[in-house]
Protein backbone atom coordinates (compact mmCIF):
# COMPACT_ATOMS: atom_id res chain seq x y z
CA UNK A 1 0.00 0.00 0.00
CA UNK A 2 1.32 3.43 -0.99
CA UNK A 3 -0.01 7.26 0.00
CA UNK A 4 1.03 10.44 -0.33
CA UNK A 5 1.06 12.86 1.98
CA UNK A 6 0.91 16.16 3.53
CA UNK A 7 0.15 15.56 7.43
CA UNK A 8 2.62 13.43 9.79
CA UNK A 9 1.40 9.67 10.46
CA UNK A 10 1.84 7.79 13.29
CA UNK A 11 3.50 4.67 13.00
CA UNK A 12 2.47 2.40 15.50
CA UNK A 13 -1.03 2.80 14.13
CA UNK A 14 0.33 2.54 10.44
CA UNK A 15 2.05 -0.92 11.63
CA UNK A 16 -1.06 -2.02 13.73
CA UNK A 17 -3.02 -1.27 10.89
CA UNK A 18 -0.24 -3.45 8.27
CA UNK A 19 -0.33 -6.80 10.61
CA UNK A 20 -3.49 -6.21 12.07
CA UNK A 21 -4.94 -10.33 12.88
CA UNK A 22 -2.40 -11.70 10.24
CA UNK A 23 -0.66 -14.01 12.32
CA UNK A 24 1.80 -15.87 10.00
CA UNK A 25 3.76 -12.37 10.28
CA UNK A 26 7.27 -13.12 12.65
CA UNK A 27 8.40 -9.53 11.31
CA UNK A 28 8.21 -6.44 10.27
CA UNK A 29 11.11 -3.97 9.41
CA UNK A 30 10.42 -0.69 9.28
CA UNK A 31 12.28 2.60 8.22
CA UNK A 32 11.44 6.06 9.33
CA UNK A 33 13.43 8.60 7.84
CA UNK A 34 13.48 11.84 9.35
CA UNK A 35 14.60 16.03 8.69
CA UNK A 36 18.14 16.82 9.85
CA UNK A 37 18.90 19.74 11.02
CA UNK A 38 22.31 19.38 9.00
CA UNK A 39 23.61 19.50 5.85
CA UNK A 40 27.02 19.64 4.57
CA UNK A 41 28.31 21.81 7.79
CA UNK A 42 25.36 24.16 7.75
CA UNK A 43 22.76 24.70 10.04
CA UNK A 44 19.37 23.56 8.23
CA UNK A 45 16.27 25.52 9.29
CA UNK A 46 13.53 23.49 7.45
CA UNK A 47 12.72 21.73 4.32
CA UNK A 48 9.97 21.99 1.69
CA UNK A 49 9.35 18.50 -0.36
CA UNK A 50 7.94 19.35 -3.74
CA UNK A 51 6.73 16.33 -5.93
CA UNK A 52 4.85 15.29 -8.97
CA UNK A 53 1.48 14.69 -7.81
CA UNK A 54 0.57 11.97 -10.62
CA UNK A 55 3.68 10.65 -11.33
CA UNK A 56 4.50 10.32 -7.53
CA UNK A 57 1.99 7.70 -6.97
CA UNK A 58 2.73 6.05 -10.09
CA UNK A 59 6.11 5.11 -9.27
CA UNK A 60 5.67 4.53 -5.53
CA UNK A 61 2.87 1.35 -6.61
CA UNK A 62 5.43 0.44 -8.77
CA UNK A 63 8.45 0.01 -6.58
CA UNK A 64 5.97 -1.87 -3.84
CA UNK A 65 4.88 -4.00 -6.88
CA UNK A 66 8.47 -4.93 -7.27
CA UNK A 67 9.17 -5.36 -3.88
CA UNK A 68 6.26 -7.89 -3.77
CA UNK A 69 6.98 -9.59 -6.59
CA UNK A 70 10.73 -10.04 -5.21
CA UNK A 71 9.80 -11.04 -1.84
CA UNK A 72 7.27 -13.24 0.06
CA UNK A 73 5.63 -10.43 2.01
CA UNK A 74 2.23 -10.51 4.12
CA UNK A 75 1.91 -6.79 3.83
CA UNK A 76 3.77 -3.27 2.72
CA UNK A 77 3.51 0.08 3.30
CA UNK A 78 5.13 3.18 1.71
CA UNK A 79 3.80 6.47 3.20
CA UNK A 80 5.97 9.79 2.08
CA UNK A 81 4.68 13.19 2.84
CA UNK A 82 5.47 16.56 1.17
CA UNK A 83 5.44 20.12 1.96
CA UNK A 84 7.35 22.09 4.47
CA UNK A 85 8.78 20.11 7.70
CA UNK A 86 11.35 21.30 10.33
CA UNK A 87 14.28 19.14 11.93
CA UNK A 88 13.09 16.03 13.99
CA UNK A 89 9.97 15.84 11.64
CA UNK A 90 9.41 12.28 9.69
CA UNK A 91 9.55 12.19 6.24
CA UNK A 92 8.77 9.00 4.83
CA UNK A 93 8.16 5.66 6.19
CA UNK A 94 8.56 2.46 4.47
CA UNK A 95 7.49 -1.33 5.94
CA UNK A 96 7.51 -5.05 4.98
CA UNK A 97 5.87 -7.45 7.15
CA UNK A 98 7.13 -11.02 6.45
CA UNK A 99 6.53 -14.92 7.66
CA UNK A 100 10.61 -14.04 8.14
CA UNK A 101 12.80 -11.97 8.86
CA UNK A 102 15.49 -11.95 6.12
CA UNK A 103 12.45 -10.99 3.48
CA UNK A 104 11.26 -8.61 5.88
CA UNK A 105 14.64 -6.75 6.32
CA UNK A 106 15.69 -7.17 2.36
CA UNK A 107 12.35 -5.99 0.65
CA UNK A 108 12.17 -2.59 3.34
CA UNK A 109 16.09 -2.10 2.68
CA UNK A 110 15.07 -2.42 -1.21
CA UNK A 111 11.35 0.11 -1.03
CA UNK A 112 13.70 3.20 0.67
CA UNK A 113 16.92 2.07 -1.77
CA UNK A 114 14.70 2.61 -5.01
CA UNK A 115 12.22 5.20 -3.46
CA UNK A 116 15.48 7.50 -3.64
CA UNK A 117 16.02 7.21 -6.97
CA UNK A 118 12.96 6.49 -8.38
CA UNK A 119 10.08 8.65 -6.76
CA UNK A 120 9.67 12.33 -8.46
CA UNK A 121 10.20 14.20 -4.98
CA UNK A 122 12.79 17.31 -4.63
CA UNK A 123 14.55 18.50 -1.47
CA UNK A 124 14.85 22.43 -1.09
CA UNK A 125 16.39 23.18 2.29
CA UNK A 126 16.44 26.91 4.21
CA UNK A 127 20.05 27.43 5.37
CA UNK A 128 21.58 30.04 6.61
CA UNK A 129 23.21 30.94 3.08
CA UNK A 130 19.64 30.73 1.92
CA UNK A 131 17.21 28.31 0.26
CA UNK A 132 19.18 25.75 -1.93
CA UNK A 133 17.85 22.68 -3.44
CA UNK A 134 19.65 19.51 -2.30
CA UNK A 135 21.87 17.76 -5.11
CA UNK A 136 21.65 13.74 -5.59
CA UNK A 137 23.78 11.87 -3.90
CA UNK A 138 26.05 9.27 -6.15
CA UNK A 139 25.70 6.86 -2.95
CA UNK A 140 21.97 6.83 -3.66
CA UNK A 141 22.41 5.48 -7.24
CA UNK A 142 25.02 3.31 -5.64
CA UNK A 143 22.12 1.53 -3.32
CA UNK A 144 19.75 1.28 -6.33
CA UNK A 145 21.97 -0.38 -8.24
CA UNK A 146 23.15 -2.68 -5.83
CA UNK A 147 19.15 -3.84 -5.81
CA UNK A 148 19.25 -4.76 -9.70
CA UNK A 149 19.02 -8.04 -11.21
CA UNK A 150 19.34 -7.63 -15.20
CA UNK A 151 15.66 -7.55 -15.24
CA UNK A 152 15.07 -4.06 -13.42
CA UNK B 1 2.13 18.98 -25.17
CA UNK B 2 1.22 19.72 -21.74
CA UNK B 3 5.20 20.57 -20.13
CA UNK B 4 6.19 20.46 -16.20
CA UNK B 5 9.11 21.52 -14.53
CA UNK B 6 10.13 21.14 -10.86
CA UNK B 7 12.41 21.97 -8.50
CA UNK B 8 15.84 24.24 -9.88
CA UNK B 9 14.15 23.55 -13.43
CA UNK B 10 11.05 25.55 -12.66
CA UNK B 11 12.84 28.12 -10.85
CA UNK B 12 15.21 28.43 -14.07
CA UNK B 13 12.39 28.40 -16.68
CA UNK B 14 10.22 30.47 -14.19
CA UNK B 15 7.03 28.07 -15.27
CA UNK B 16 6.06 25.07 -13.72
CA UNK B 17 2.96 24.07 -16.28
CA UNK B 18 2.68 25.05 -19.97
CA UNK B 19 1.10 24.09 -23.01
CA UNK B 20 3.30 24.24 -25.79
CA UNK B 21 2.55 23.36 -29.65
CA UNK B 22 6.52 22.61 -30.94
CA UNK B 23 6.79 22.43 -34.74
CA UNK B 24 6.31 19.12 -36.54
CA UNK B 25 9.98 18.61 -36.68
CA UNK B 26 10.19 18.05 -32.81
CA UNK B 27 9.45 14.21 -32.77
CA UNK B 28 11.40 13.26 -29.78
CA UNK B 29 12.62 14.59 -25.86
CA UNK B 30 16.00 15.94 -27.24
CA UNK B 31 14.44 17.38 -30.22
CA UNK B 32 11.73 18.83 -27.45
CA UNK B 33 14.45 20.28 -25.30
CA UNK B 34 16.59 22.01 -28.59
CA UNK B 35 13.28 23.76 -29.52
CA UNK B 36 12.58 24.85 -25.61
CA UNK B 37 15.74 26.64 -25.40
CA UNK B 38 14.95 28.46 -27.68
CA UNK B 39 12.39 30.04 -26.55
CA UNK B 40 14.40 32.82 -23.98
CA UNK B 41 17.43 32.58 -21.75
CA UNK B 42 15.68 31.55 -18.57
CA UNK B 43 15.06 27.85 -20.75
CA UNK B 44 18.38 28.16 -22.09
CA UNK B 45 19.96 27.87 -18.65
CA UNK B 46 17.28 25.09 -17.07
CA UNK B 47 18.59 22.96 -19.99
CA UNK B 48 22.37 23.84 -20.31
CA UNK B 49 23.38 20.98 -18.31
CA UNK B 50 21.30 18.00 -19.53
CA UNK B 51 23.76 15.60 -17.13
CA UNK B 52 21.24 16.93 -14.38
CA UNK B 53 18.54 16.70 -15.95
CA UNK B 54 15.97 14.09 -16.22
CA UNK B 55 12.71 13.71 -18.11
CA UNK B 56 9.24 12.13 -18.30
CA UNK B 57 6.76 11.31 -20.71
CA UNK B 58 3.33 10.47 -19.40
CA UNK B 59 4.71 10.13 -16.31
CA UNK B 60 7.63 7.33 -16.73
CA UNK B 61 11.03 8.17 -16.83
CA UNK B 62 12.87 7.96 -20.60
CA UNK B 63 15.89 8.71 -22.06
CA UNK B 64 16.45 11.44 -24.52
CA UNK B 65 15.67 9.51 -27.84
CA UNK B 66 12.11 8.59 -26.70
CA UNK B 67 9.35 9.99 -29.22
CA UNK B 68 6.49 11.98 -28.02
CA UNK B 69 3.45 13.77 -29.23
CA UNK B 70 1.02 16.27 -29.43
CA UNK B 71 -1.35 14.49 -26.39
CA UNK B 72 1.72 14.00 -24.19
CA UNK B 73 2.90 15.09 -20.95
CA UNK B 74 6.30 15.76 -20.88
CA UNK B 75 7.97 16.48 -17.47
CA UNK B 76 11.40 18.07 -16.43
CA UNK B 77 13.18 17.94 -13.51
CA UNK B 78 16.49 17.32 -11.99
CA UNK B 79 17.36 14.11 -10.27
CA UNK B 80 15.22 13.20 -7.22
CA UNK B 81 16.16 14.05 -3.95
CA UNK B 82 13.22 12.06 -2.18
CA UNK B 83 13.18 9.58 1.39
CA UNK C 1 19.44 0.88 25.76
CA UNK C 2 18.44 -2.70 26.33
CA UNK C 3 15.52 -4.07 28.31
CA UNK C 4 13.88 -7.51 29.09
CA UNK C 5 10.30 -7.52 30.42
CA UNK C 6 7.25 -9.68 30.48
CA UNK C 7 5.09 -6.75 29.37
CA UNK C 8 3.87 -5.53 25.60
CA UNK C 9 5.34 -2.57 24.62
CA UNK C 10 4.31 0.19 22.14
CA UNK C 11 6.71 0.52 18.99
CA UNK C 12 5.92 4.50 18.93
CA UNK C 13 6.09 5.23 22.30
CA UNK C 14 9.70 3.60 22.60
CA UNK C 15 10.79 5.18 19.00
CA UNK C 16 9.93 8.29 19.75
CA UNK C 17 11.49 8.04 23.34
CA UNK C 18 14.42 6.59 21.07
CA UNK C 19 14.79 9.84 19.01
CA UNK C 20 13.29 13.24 21.24
CA UNK C 21 15.36 16.31 20.48
CA UNK C 22 17.74 14.56 18.60
CA UNK C 23 18.23 16.27 15.01
CA UNK C 24 20.47 14.27 13.86
CA UNK C 25 19.13 11.58 13.16
CA UNK C 26 18.16 10.96 9.46
CA UNK C 27 17.12 7.82 9.79
CA UNK C 28 15.21 4.73 12.39
CA UNK C 29 15.42 1.47 11.43
CA UNK C 30 13.12 -1.00 13.34
CA UNK C 31 12.19 -4.49 13.54
CA UNK C 32 9.58 -6.02 15.43
CA UNK C 33 9.48 -10.16 15.48
CA UNK C 34 5.96 -11.45 16.37
CA UNK C 35 4.19 -14.59 17.10
CA UNK C 36 3.08 -16.94 14.36
CA UNK C 37 0.16 -19.25 15.16
CA UNK C 38 1.97 -22.11 12.47
CA UNK C 39 5.43 -23.79 12.79
CA UNK C 40 6.55 -26.56 11.08
CA UNK C 41 2.86 -27.01 8.92
CA UNK C 42 1.61 -27.30 12.67
CA UNK C 43 -0.82 -24.80 14.62
CA UNK C 44 0.67 -23.19 16.86
CA UNK C 45 -1.88 -21.81 20.08
CA UNK C 46 0.92 -20.38 22.22
CA UNK C 47 4.90 -19.89 23.20
CA UNK C 48 6.65 -19.30 26.49
CA UNK C 49 9.86 -17.59 25.95
CA UNK C 50 12.39 -19.03 28.75
CA UNK C 51 15.50 -16.64 29.40
CA UNK C 52 18.57 -16.75 31.60
CA UNK C 53 18.28 -13.89 34.02
CA UNK C 54 21.14 -12.07 34.26
CA UNK C 55 23.09 -13.65 31.38
CA UNK C 56 20.08 -12.44 29.54
CA UNK C 57 20.98 -8.54 30.43
CA UNK C 58 24.32 -8.79 29.76
CA UNK C 59 24.55 -10.82 26.34
CA UNK C 60 22.08 -8.18 25.11
CA UNK C 61 24.27 -5.35 26.21
CA UNK C 62 27.15 -6.65 25.01
CA UNK C 63 25.38 -6.83 21.66
CA UNK C 64 24.24 -3.45 21.67
CA UNK C 65 27.88 -2.00 22.63
CA UNK C 66 29.16 -4.03 19.73
CA UNK C 67 26.67 -2.62 17.14
CA UNK C 68 27.68 0.94 18.53
CA UNK C 69 31.38 0.48 17.85
CA UNK C 70 30.84 -0.86 13.99
CA UNK C 71 28.24 1.53 13.00
CA UNK C 72 27.78 5.50 14.18
CA UNK C 73 24.42 5.31 15.59
CA UNK C 74 22.67 7.87 17.92
CA UNK C 75 20.70 5.78 19.29
CA UNK C 76 19.81 2.00 19.83
CA UNK C 77 17.06 0.34 21.46
CA UNK C 78 16.49 -3.79 21.92
CA UNK C 79 13.29 -4.79 24.08
CA UNK C 80 12.93 -8.59 24.59
CA UNK C 81 10.11 -9.95 25.84
CA UNK C 82 9.57 -13.22 28.02
CA UNK C 83 7.29 -15.69 29.53
CA UNK C 84 3.73 -16.81 27.60
CA UNK C 85 2.60 -15.27 24.26
CA UNK C 86 -0.15 -15.86 21.81
CA UNK C 87 0.06 -15.59 18.01
CA UNK C 88 0.28 -12.10 16.99
CA UNK C 89 2.40 -10.75 19.91
CA UNK C 90 5.04 -8.67 20.23
CA UNK C 91 8.21 -10.47 21.31
CA UNK C 92 11.15 -8.55 20.57
CA UNK C 93 11.98 -5.25 19.12
CA UNK C 94 15.21 -3.83 17.89
CA UNK C 95 15.97 -0.39 16.56
CA UNK C 96 18.98 1.96 15.48
CA UNK C 97 18.81 5.52 14.54
CA UNK C 98 21.98 6.91 12.55
CA UNK C 99 22.42 9.95 10.49
CA UNK C 100 22.52 8.00 7.65
CA UNK C 101 20.29 4.66 7.03
CA UNK C 102 22.57 2.52 5.51
CA UNK C 103 23.66 2.52 8.83
CA UNK C 104 20.47 2.75 11.00
CA UNK C 105 19.49 -0.79 8.67
CA UNK C 106 22.94 -2.60 8.80
CA UNK C 107 23.20 -2.21 12.32
CA UNK C 108 19.45 -3.21 13.07
CA UNK C 109 20.10 -6.17 11.11
CA UNK C 110 23.31 -7.02 13.16
CA UNK C 111 21.62 -6.92 16.48
CA UNK C 112 18.73 -9.22 15.63
CA UNK C 113 20.82 -11.41 13.72
CA UNK C 114 23.37 -11.82 16.87
CA UNK C 115 20.22 -11.40 18.95
CA UNK C 116 19.08 -14.97 17.30
CA UNK C 117 22.44 -16.84 18.23
CA UNK C 118 23.89 -15.07 21.51
CA UNK C 119 20.99 -14.54 23.69
CA UNK C 120 19.46 -16.82 25.87
CA UNK C 121 16.24 -17.09 24.82
CA UNK C 122 14.54 -20.80 24.53
CA UNK C 123 11.09 -20.68 22.68
CA UNK C 124 8.32 -23.11 24.18
CA UNK C 125 5.77 -23.86 21.65
CA UNK C 126 2.13 -25.17 22.51
CA UNK C 127 1.22 -27.20 19.46
CA UNK C 128 -1.73 -29.48 18.98
CA UNK C 129 0.60 -32.55 19.15
CA UNK C 130 1.64 -31.15 22.36
CA UNK C 131 4.55 -28.60 23.96
CA UNK C 132 7.65 -29.05 22.29
CA UNK C 133 11.25 -26.48 22.85
CA UNK C 134 11.75 -25.16 19.08
CA UNK C 135 15.01 -26.33 17.50
CA UNK C 136 18.09 -23.87 16.54
CA UNK C 137 17.99 -23.22 12.90
CA UNK C 138 21.03 -23.51 10.89
CA UNK C 139 19.89 -20.34 8.99
CA UNK C 140 20.31 -18.23 11.92
CA UNK C 141 24.11 -19.52 12.80
CA UNK C 142 24.64 -18.40 9.16
CA UNK C 143 22.97 -15.14 9.58
CA UNK C 144 25.11 -14.69 12.50
CA UNK C 145 27.99 -15.87 10.94
CA UNK C 146 27.60 -13.30 7.89
CA UNK C 147 28.87 -10.41 10.43
CA UNK C 148 31.89 -12.19 11.24
CA UNK C 149 34.95 -9.73 10.54
CA UNK C 150 37.82 -12.00 12.08
CA UNK C 151 37.57 -10.04 15.52
CA UNK C 152 34.34 -11.06 16.75
CA UNK D 1 29.12 -24.27 42.22
CA UNK D 2 25.78 -23.08 41.53
CA UNK D 3 25.16 -25.17 38.26
CA UNK D 4 21.97 -23.93 36.27
CA UNK D 5 19.77 -25.92 33.28
CA UNK D 6 17.45 -24.44 30.98
CA UNK D 7 14.73 -25.63 28.19
CA UNK D 8 14.70 -28.96 27.68
CA UNK D 9 17.86 -29.32 29.65
CA UNK D 10 15.74 -28.74 32.96
CA UNK D 11 13.14 -30.96 31.83
CA UNK D 12 15.50 -33.98 31.60
CA UNK D 13 17.72 -33.14 34.60
CA UNK D 14 14.04 -32.19 36.78
CA UNK D 15 15.74 -29.43 37.94
CA UNK D 16 16.62 -25.73 37.43
CA UNK D 17 19.31 -24.88 40.02
CA UNK D 18 21.16 -26.60 41.97
CA UNK D 19 24.38 -26.50 44.30
CA UNK D 20 26.86 -29.18 43.35
CA UNK D 21 30.59 -30.29 45.17
CA UNK D 22 32.05 -32.02 42.20
CA UNK D 23 35.46 -33.48 43.58
CA UNK D 24 38.41 -32.02 43.10
CA UNK D 25 39.82 -33.47 39.80
CA UNK D 26 36.82 -31.57 38.12
CA UNK D 27 38.51 -29.15 36.76
CA UNK D 28 36.64 -27.83 33.36
CA UNK D 29 33.39 -28.05 32.28
CA UNK D 30 34.05 -31.87 29.95
CA UNK D 31 35.32 -32.62 33.52
CA UNK D 32 31.87 -31.29 35.18
CA UNK D 33 29.64 -33.10 32.37
CA UNK D 34 31.02 -36.21 32.87
CA UNK D 35 30.73 -35.96 36.69
CA UNK D 36 27.05 -34.77 36.69
CA UNK D 37 26.30 -37.64 34.18
CA UNK D 38 26.86 -40.21 36.88
CA UNK D 39 24.44 -38.43 39.22
CA UNK D 40 21.48 -40.46 37.72
CA UNK D 41 19.50 -40.99 33.99
CA UNK D 42 17.94 -37.84 33.91
CA UNK D 43 21.80 -35.86 34.11
CA UNK D 44 23.12 -38.76 31.51
CA UNK D 45 20.11 -38.10 28.95
CA UNK D 46 20.21 -34.42 29.07
CA UNK D 47 23.88 -34.68 28.69
CA UNK D 48 23.74 -37.60 25.75
CA UNK D 49 24.14 -35.63 22.92
CA UNK D 50 26.83 -32.60 23.64
CA UNK D 51 26.21 -31.60 20.01
CA UNK D 52 23.21 -29.92 21.07
CA UNK D 53 24.16 -29.12 24.90
CA UNK D 54 26.05 -25.16 25.07
CA UNK D 55 27.46 -23.83 28.32
CA UNK D 56 28.04 -21.22 30.19
CA UNK D 57 30.65 -19.99 33.08
CA UNK D 58 29.27 -16.43 34.89
CA UNK D 59 27.18 -16.16 32.23
CA UNK D 60 29.51 -15.99 29.37
CA UNK D 61 29.58 -18.53 26.52
CA UNK D 62 32.39 -21.03 26.84
CA UNK D 63 33.80 -23.84 25.33
CA UNK D 64 34.09 -27.42 27.29
CA UNK D 65 37.77 -26.93 27.98
CA UNK D 66 36.99 -23.57 30.25
CA UNK D 67 37.91 -23.69 33.49
CA UNK D 68 35.88 -23.62 36.40
CA UNK D 69 36.40 -23.54 40.12
CA UNK D 70 34.20 -23.83 43.06
CA UNK D 71 32.67 -20.49 42.91
CA UNK D 72 31.70 -20.48 39.56
CA UNK D 73 28.33 -20.43 38.47
CA UNK D 74 28.12 -22.92 35.56
CA UNK D 75 24.62 -23.25 32.81
CA UNK D 76 23.55 -25.69 30.45
CA UNK D 77 21.24 -25.54 27.53
CA UNK D 78 20.73 -25.83 24.17
CA UNK D 79 21.39 -23.59 21.29
CA UNK D 80 19.25 -20.42 21.71
CA UNK D 81 16.10 -19.62 20.10
CA UNK D 82 15.02 -16.27 21.13
CA UNK D 83 13.80 -13.14 18.69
Amino acid sequence: MIRVQKEDFDLATELSALSAGNHNIGGITSFVGQVRDMADGEHVGAMTLEHYPGMTEKMLEQIDAEANKRWPLEASLIIHRYGRMEPGEQIVLVACASPHREAAFEACHFLIDWLKTKAPFWKLEEKDSGAAWVDARESDADATAKWDKGDA
Amino acid sequence: MKILYFAWMRGKTGIGEEDVSPPETVTDVAGLVAWLKTRGPGFEDAFSDMKVVRAAVNQEFVELDATIGPNDEVAFFPPVTGG
